[in-house]
């Protein structure tokens, strides 16, 4: 085997999935300025920022592909490549969601927010510093992290409730922030779905470390 | 940047001068060894042809001086000699060097690793010292202390002895050729040692034991000096193994000492020659055959 | 399916009988070879004990009749033949060898290797023949005192002729064994054919050509008949009988063979055991080559491991 | 595969004179499957193989200690010759005879006492369409076998070791000496053959044990220079999850 | 005697003679068979001392020594022989006196031209030491203890003696009668022919006799020849070879 | 390379792929039916079934994984194998939809609907037979039916838009329908996800045939 | 690697007798990079690679057309002797003189020309280094190259390729012969080589020429059983998304 090749390419590829969700949770933060400032710009910006971060998912793989191809890993190095595969689609989902975010604060346009947002960038700071953390383990290989951080997830989940009661309460008190509230909505249930999407993260860590895939739901 | 000088046209032409005038030494070389072939034996073969007839091969030499006569009874005598050496030189030589490659070779035994050592080394030595040694020591025990005279088995022993060591080494070496691959294979397949040196080892190794036996046998037919001092050098066909004779070779070293029969002596020799060339065309086709029967 | 589960202890005894069928040969054959050894030591000893080594190895007069059983002459007589040979046969043979070997087109060495085989086989009387029929008239036409033909350089030709074949063709085989790949491997670097020969195969087949040039020395030394033929067997020291050095090869000699070959019918007693002291002189005078030989290869070998 | 166990060793070792060539194995080959023995150069591979028929035997100066069992039984309690008929054995280069084709793989039966000419010629037919060899060679079973190419030459050595209808087949590197597609040709036979035999084998390339074994032991050399069995499990496992820090090691590369 | 074979070892002067008799007496007997090999007088002796041939022969007296080592020998002299000095035939001297031929087998006298012959190097051939007729030869002609010239070549027959003689120029041997033929040329000796008369007549002093020897009492075969050969039928034989007959 | 072993279990695992496919089928059917007919515990089997679907997958993705260990598959095995990764993942995911759905059908509980349901059932059917198609296109390397099966997910898109709009006329009408009118939207939104991730498997299905990842949106 | 190329061949054909082993092969050989050789037995790989320093005219009856270019030059129309100095050479069994390691790797600088003392110790040491070899027998240079393990041998061979400065160096499965370890270190040595050589490797390990290769290029026999170029390219592109159904057939083991 021609070890320093595979190592540098393995190694290589974790900085590069670590890039990704680099730009992620920029695009993340970015969303909920552009959210609580009604930044349209900044919005479209994001949105096709987003297309880079598919290409480099669409690499990360292509180069996976090439290493199982041409280096035939196994054992740990195999495992590490399909994570590192897994890993990269996961934040690209996020960054689906970053991108998702971004498309609703088009879509309120001008218009205002029907309340202030206080709750929801909280949740994406939160979302923001789980996938940080993730990715420390990620390249310390570290399992207790891992599951520390997709522990935080259940947090993430409740406020997540809270929100939406909270934009509940809003809509039956004035039918016609309905459509608003609706927005606000899809903006929170994005933010818990990428929360889901970190837990995923974890797993993946986790069963590059033990080999088995566990649920840390 | 180059630490020596460049292949340059001049370097490269003393190169190619160096190789041009080696060569055509070599060559020279070459040519005059093929050269003193062609004078020896084209001399002997010229100046004995004409003394070959029909007659010259179905007489005896008449009167040992005369230089009369044909050859047939060396012929005769060669021939039982030939067949009396082997008699004695191939089982035992055949056997003793599977024993040494077969058995010996594969234990760790005290008794047979001192039983190889002193066997190769004996074997070794005897195979370099000159064959007069085996005259005189053939002549001192067989001729002499034994009482068998001059005779065809005071000469096949002393001429047992002489390729004895051929034969063995021969053998040992035709057996060592066969691949340890079919032993393995053999036993691995539940045959026993003898089983497998019978259908797997012998077989195979024929080619090199008959070359071997054949080399003894070319030995014999040119051997002189061990035959003057053990056969005696009569001239008459030999009737019982206690018999003196005169085997080809010796004809003629008598023919040429002896008497001025000069072109006799060429003859038998050209005769003795082309004997020997067929034996050793002999070698290359029985060989060839063998290992082609076995390549199929 | 008809394998049957018999003949185990059939097997096993064919085997052991086998077995000791061997074995005993092998010990005969042993025996045999080690037999002569000590038989020509025991029947060597009385001379090298009443006439003494030193004597026997310097003592210059072999004259039996009289009790003087002086070998020095003979040694010379052998020394010198030898000598003659290799340096008359060893280049050529050499040549020959790498010849064939390397340099030769098929074809033609289709026509010089059977030429060396031939060579090889013909029987060293038909040499003794040649020579006294063709090369002693022809070396007695060198105008030198007491030239008659007979003497060291004819023997030295015609063993020149009976080693040729030997060391060429073992050195032969020798340099064909070198692996082909050294060859692809000096060629591959720029060498030219010449500089591989030289600077790669030659030195690799070193140890083989060294033991072709010794196979080639036992020849010469154990040759007998051709050289009772050629050598005039006369008892005497060589010697430049024109002053000119190189006149000795022109002297008759005897050789330590032919000594043995010409004598041993009717030595009884101490002369006859003056012979087989002669052949034990033989004998380690073959074994001191060998073994220079090998020591030489060793040492060309250690300088390299 | 079955998890019935054929081959056992016992806390066996083995010395080569005075060196220790396997210390301490313990394993238990199962039944009709594949296992592999992977490790590297000189970690006593090929002696542990060679155990199991004893051909170590062969060698002046060995020595062992533990034990070695073919069904439960002792098989140095055995005679050799009766084992070696139940335990066959294929080596690293093809070795047939140089006899034909038939007489190759007679050779093993005649052996063992069989005469019955038309039973002779009905086990070769069989073993040699068990080697996969048959159809190549069915016209011709009176050519010399080293006529054939090396991948039919390997082919015909296995059909020669069924011939005496062992129970296990032992490799040593039997594709080693192979082309690729000879190779192929010998991976595709022992994944038939495993349905009949157990079958171990030696083999330098790990892709090679990844690709054909059920079961794959690793081995490696200790301080001592002696041959250590490391980790014994299904292929999958060692390739996917191995135990031991050094089998993801030496399978990742990542030794020497 | 009836598929009887009589072995003959020994004197290479002998052999010729011994091979036209056992030739004879072959004829006689058909069944019999005589083997005659050379190889020299002390052969002949140490052969039939041995016990290794049936006769052996001899061409000069057997010695003391001979006989204290083989007490058992029996002696039958057969014929007597001259001994002949012989020169290349392009050597133009046809008489040497004695001296002169002792002086030239002892190697005083190298050059023809010191004898009267042309300038031109003497090789002297002469037989190894065992032999026969080299010891009757060097009593006869040397008296004292004059010894051969170790520049002499030495060839172990009478035939090769002759073979080397007539091949050699300026070469010198001396053979047994019985050899003797046209390819050399014969010296008179102190101007005396060697011829079987001279040497009968006693003028020609190189004589010496030819034995036949067994061990212990001859079988009766051996006998029976022995018979034939003393008789007037076998000396006939060898009076007709150029040898002395023994009643002369 | 042994190959019977490599196709035997790659065909293995494209079968697991489309029984999967077969049982995420089902639940999207089911999904719908406890949803019309308020069948809870329908919807509950359907939650716990799910979880076989999780575990189908994570088998897919084990034995992918000792495939790539111990057959070494490259070029277009290779890229199938990571497909049928892929597109197991995929599958998986749109099992998750129709379990969100029952999980909306259970917190609706016992209250009616706020609108009899039509179009939501159509598209459903849709997304089944969009998935069945990208199975066969899948089994049969299909690309031409691949890209068609891709296509019509602007229909399913199109569809969400109606409902979506014809959701929030509802809640406009009268605002207390808009709990029940925001789970119905959550359905629906499930369903344009399911067929985005078709949409997915299609484009995994043109990488396996052609080695490019291409963009069938 | 770069773009620029150095080997070129057009429409180049050989013959064995009449028998045409390579059939019409255009392929541009890319500057400092690796490029592979794969295919099956007989396809002709070696007699390619050895088109590149004309070893085939050492076979009789060989006769070639078309073009070879090295640099843009002729090969045919340069001297022989000094073409196989520009384009080195290393053999599948190690092939060291049977001289000290100092002595084989002077061998070519000597053959050249090179007498300076220092010059040439501080040449040998450099490929020697170059060789990955310096470390283990800088103490013993005066060693026997025999005595060194089958590994060091073919690294000394490559030291050995390296002396006589070359710009491309062809290898014939270079690591054949060797066992993992051994082999694991030429192909290190390989990527650290290509930073100033131009290298060639045929190899039939089609896992070593995609772990250790920038390009590959797949020949295989036609009917004719002639050696063609089936397909050139990124070694990446070769083993993920070959454009010829052949050479996916080759690599994802689909032959024969
Ligand atoms: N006949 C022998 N005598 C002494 N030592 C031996 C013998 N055969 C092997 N050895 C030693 O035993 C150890 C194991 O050898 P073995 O041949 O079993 O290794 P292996 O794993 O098969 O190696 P490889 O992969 O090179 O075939 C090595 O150190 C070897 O040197
Ligand atoms: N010296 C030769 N004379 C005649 N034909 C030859 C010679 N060398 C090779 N061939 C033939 O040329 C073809 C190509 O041979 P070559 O050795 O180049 O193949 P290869 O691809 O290197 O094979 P392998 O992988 O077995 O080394 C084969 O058919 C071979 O039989
Ligand atoms: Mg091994
Ligand atoms: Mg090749
Ligand atoms: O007669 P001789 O042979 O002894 O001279």
């Amino acid at each position: 085997m021609h070890r320093d090749a595979l190592d540098n390419e393995l190694l290589a590829l974790r900085e590069e999935v670590v890039a990704m969700s680099g730009r992620v949770r920029t695009a993340i933060r970015e969303s909920m300025v552009s959210l609580k400032s009604r930044d349209l710009s900044t919005a479209q910006r994001l949105i096709e920022a987003d297309e880079e971060t598919n290409l480099m998912r669409y690499g990360i793989e292509e180069r996976c592909l090439t290493v199982v191809a041409t280096q035939q890993p196994v054992a740990g190095d195999l495992r590490a490549l399909f994570s590192i595969l897994e890993i990269a689609t996961e934040i690209e989902r996020i960054g689906d969601y970053a991108k998702g975010i971004a498309r609703i604060s088009i879509a309120i346009g001008d218009k205002p927010l029907i309340k202030p947002i206080v709750t929801i960038p909280v949740v994406a700071d939160k979302i923001c510093s789980m996938l940080e953390d993730a990715m420390k383990a990620f390249i310390s290989g570290s399992g207790d992290l891992a599951r520390e951080v997709a522990s935080r997830d259940g947090e993430i989940d409740l406020l997540n409730d809270r929100i939406q009661r909270e934009i509940l309460t809003f809509t039956m008190e004035d039918p016609r922030n309905i459509p608003g509230a609706l927005q606000l909505t899809w903006v929170a249930h994005n933010l818990e779905r990428a929360g889901d999407r970190i837990v995923n993260i974890c797993e993946r860590i986790m069963f590059t470390i033990t080999g088995e895939l566990t649920d840390l739901d | 940047m180059r630490r020596y000088p460049s292949a340059g046209s001049w370097r490269m032409a003393l190169r190619k001068a160096g190789q041009g005038s080696a060569f055509s030494l070599f060559w020279m070389a070459g040519i005059a060894a093929t050269a003193v072939m062609l004078a020896v034996v084209g001399y002997v073969v010229v100046k004995g042809a004409p003394q070959l007839s029909p007659d010259f091969f179905t007489t005896s030499p008449r009167g040992g001086l005369s230089g009369e006569g044909g050859i047939a009874s060396t012929i005769v005598t060669t021939f039982y000699l030939v067949l009396m050496t082997l008699l004695v030189a191939a089982p035992l030589g055949v056997c003793a060097a599977i024993y040494m490659v077969e058995y010996a070779g594969a234990t760790r035994s005290h008794l047979a690793v001192g039983f190889l050592r002193v066997a190769r080394f004996g074997v070794e030595t005897l195979a370099g010292i000159p064959s007069i040694i085996f005259g005189l020591f053939g002549y001192a025990l067989f001729v002499t202390a034994l009482h068998f005279g001059f005779s065809l088995l005071s000469a096949s022993l002393a001429g047992a002895c002489l390729i004895l060591p051929v034969v063995i080494r021969t053998a040992e070496e035709a057996l060592k050729a066969v691949p340890a691959g079919y032993r393995e294979a053999s036993l691995s397949l539940g045959a026993n040692r003898w089983e497998t040196i019978r259908k797997v080892v012998l077989p195979s190794a024929l080619p090199g034991l008959t070359t071997g036996l054949i080399l003894g046998v070319g030995r014999v037919l040119s051997e002189t000096a061990v035959f003057y001092v053990t056969l005696g050098g009569s001239y008459r066909t030999p009737t019982s193994i206690l018999s003196s004779g005169r085997t080809m070779a010796l004809h003629v070293y008598y023919l040429a000492m002896e008497t001025r029969a000069f072109e006799k002596a060429m003859a038998t020799g050209a005769v003795l020659i082309l004997l020997i060339i067929a034996v050793n065309l002999a070698i290359n086709m029985v060989s060839r055959r063998l290992s082609a029967s076995m390549r199929g | 399916m008809s394998i049957r589960k018999a003949g185990m202890t059939r097997k096993h005894l064919s085997d052991l009988v086998m077995k000791s069928i061997f074995r005993i040969s092998a010990f005969a054959s042993v025996a045999i070879v080690v037999l002569i050894g000590l038989f020509i030591l025991r029947e060597a000893l009385p001379a090298f004990r009443e006439i003494g080594v030193w004597k026997l190895l310097t003592g210059t007069e072999w004259r039996p009749g009289q009790n003087l059983f002086g070998l020095l002459s003979m040694i010379a007589g052998s020394g010198l033949v030898t000598l003659g040979a290799i340096v008359l046969g060893l280049p050529l043979a050499l040549g020959c060898g790498i010849f064939m070997a390397e340099i030769a087109p098929a074809w033609i060495r289709g026509i010089v290797k059977p030429s060396i085989e031939l060579l090889a086989g013909i029987p060293s009387v038909i040499f003794g023949l040649f020579g006294m029929v063709v090369l002693v008239p022809l070396v007695r036409g060198i105008d030198y005192p007491g030239n008659a033909g007979f003497g060291l350089l004819s023997a030295s030709i015609v063993l020149a002729v009976m080693i040729l074949p030997t060391i060429a063709s073992v050195s032969e085989v020798a340099i064909r064994s070198v692996p082909d790949e050294y060859r692809q491997g000096a060629l591959a670097l720029g060498s030219t054919r010449w500089e591989t020969i030289r600077k790669v195969i030659l030195p690799a087949a070193r140890s083989g050509i060294l033991s072709a040039v010794v196979l080639g020395l036992g020849r010469a030394v154990g040759e007998t008949i051709a050289m009772i033929m050629v050598i005039g067997n006369s008892v005497m020291m060589p010697t430049a009988a024109g002053g000119d050095p190189l006149g000795i090869f022109l002297s008759r000699a005897r050789t330590l063979t032919g000594n043995i070959a010409v004598e041993m019918n009717y030595a009884t007693g101490l002369h006859s055991q003056a012979l087989f002291a002669t052949g034990v002189i033989l004998f380690l005078l073959i074994m001191v080559i060998n073994s220079t030989a090998r020591a030489l290869m060793a040492r060309s070998m250690g300088s390299s491991r | 595969m079955s998890d019935e166990h054929r081959l056992r060793t016992e806390g066996y070792s083995l010395f080569y004179g005075s060196f220790r060539a396997l210390n301490d194995i313990t394993v238990d080959i199962p039944a009709n499957a594949i296992t592999s023995i992977i490790g590297p150069s000189g970690c006593g591979k090929s002696t542990f193989l060679r155990s199991f028929n004893r051909m170590n035997e062969l060698i002046p100066g060995v020595r062992i200690t533990g034990r070695v069992l073919l069904d439960g039984e002792d098989i140095f309690l055995e005679d050799v010759v009766a084992l070696r008929k139940k335990v066959g054995m294929v080596f690293q280069r093809p070795n047939p005879f140089p006899k034909t084709i038939f007489d190759n793989v007679a050779y093993g039966p005649r052996i063992h006492g069989a005469r019955d000419r038309g039973g002779l010629a009905a086990l070769v037919e069989r073993s040699l369409r068990d080697a996969a060899l048959w159809d190549e060679v069915k016209d011709d079973l009176q050519k010399s076998a080293l006529a054939l190419s090396g991948g039919q030459q390997q082919r015909l050595c296995i059909a020669r070791a069924l011939a005496v209808e062992p129970e296990v087949i032992l490799m040593d590197e039997p594709a080693s000496a192979l082309d690729p597609i000879a190779t192929l040709r010998i991976e595709e036979l022992l994944q038939a053959l495993k349905q009949k035999y157990t079958i171990v084998i030696v083999t330098h390339n790990m892709q090679q044990a990844a690709r054909v074994s059920d079961f794959t032991a690793f081995m490696m050399t200790d301080e001592q220079r002696a041959g250590n069995l490391v980790e014994f499990g299904p292929t999958k496992q060692i390739f996917t999850t191995p135990r031991d820090r050094r089998t993801e090691d030496y399978i990742s590369g990542r030794f020497g | 005697a009836q598929d009887e074979e009589i072995t003959i070892v020994g004197s290479t002067t002998v052999q010729p003679l011994a091979e036209l008799l056992g030739g004879a007496w072959e004829a006689m007997n058909p069944g019999v068979t005589v083997t005659v090999s050379g190889g020299g007088s002390s052969v002949g002796v140490t052969t039939i001392g041995a016990g290794n041939c049936d006769i052996g022969t001899a061409s000069r007296e057997i010695t003391t020594a001979e006989m204290s080592r083989y007490p058992n020998l029996r002696v039958f002299t057969i014929a007597k022989d001259g001994i002949a000095i012989i020169t290349n035939q392009d050597n133009p001297l046809s008489n040497l006196s004695s001296a002169q031929v002792r002086d030239i087998f002892t190697g005083d006298i190298s050059n023809w031209s010191e004898v009267g012959g042309p300038d031109e190097g003497i090789v002297v051939v002469s037989r190894e030491e065992g032999s026969g007729t080299r010891t009757a030869f060097e009593e006869l002609v040397f008296a004292s203890s004059a010894i051969i010239t170790g520049l002499a070549i030495l060839q172990p027959s009478n035939g090769a003696v002759m073979t080397t003689v007539s091949t050699t120029p300026g070469s010198i041997g001396y053979v047994s009668f019985g050899y003797l033929n046209d390819s050399v040329r014969v010296l008179s000796i102190n101007g005396v022919v060697p011829t079987a008369a001279n040497a009968v007549a006693g003028r020609y002093p190189i004589v010496r006799p030819l034995e036949m020897l067994t061990n212990g009492d001859p079988s009766p075969a051996v006998q029976a020849f022995l018979d034939f050969i003393l008789g007037s039928e076998g000396q006939a034989i060898a009076v007709d070879e150029g040898y002395l007959s023994i009643s002369e």
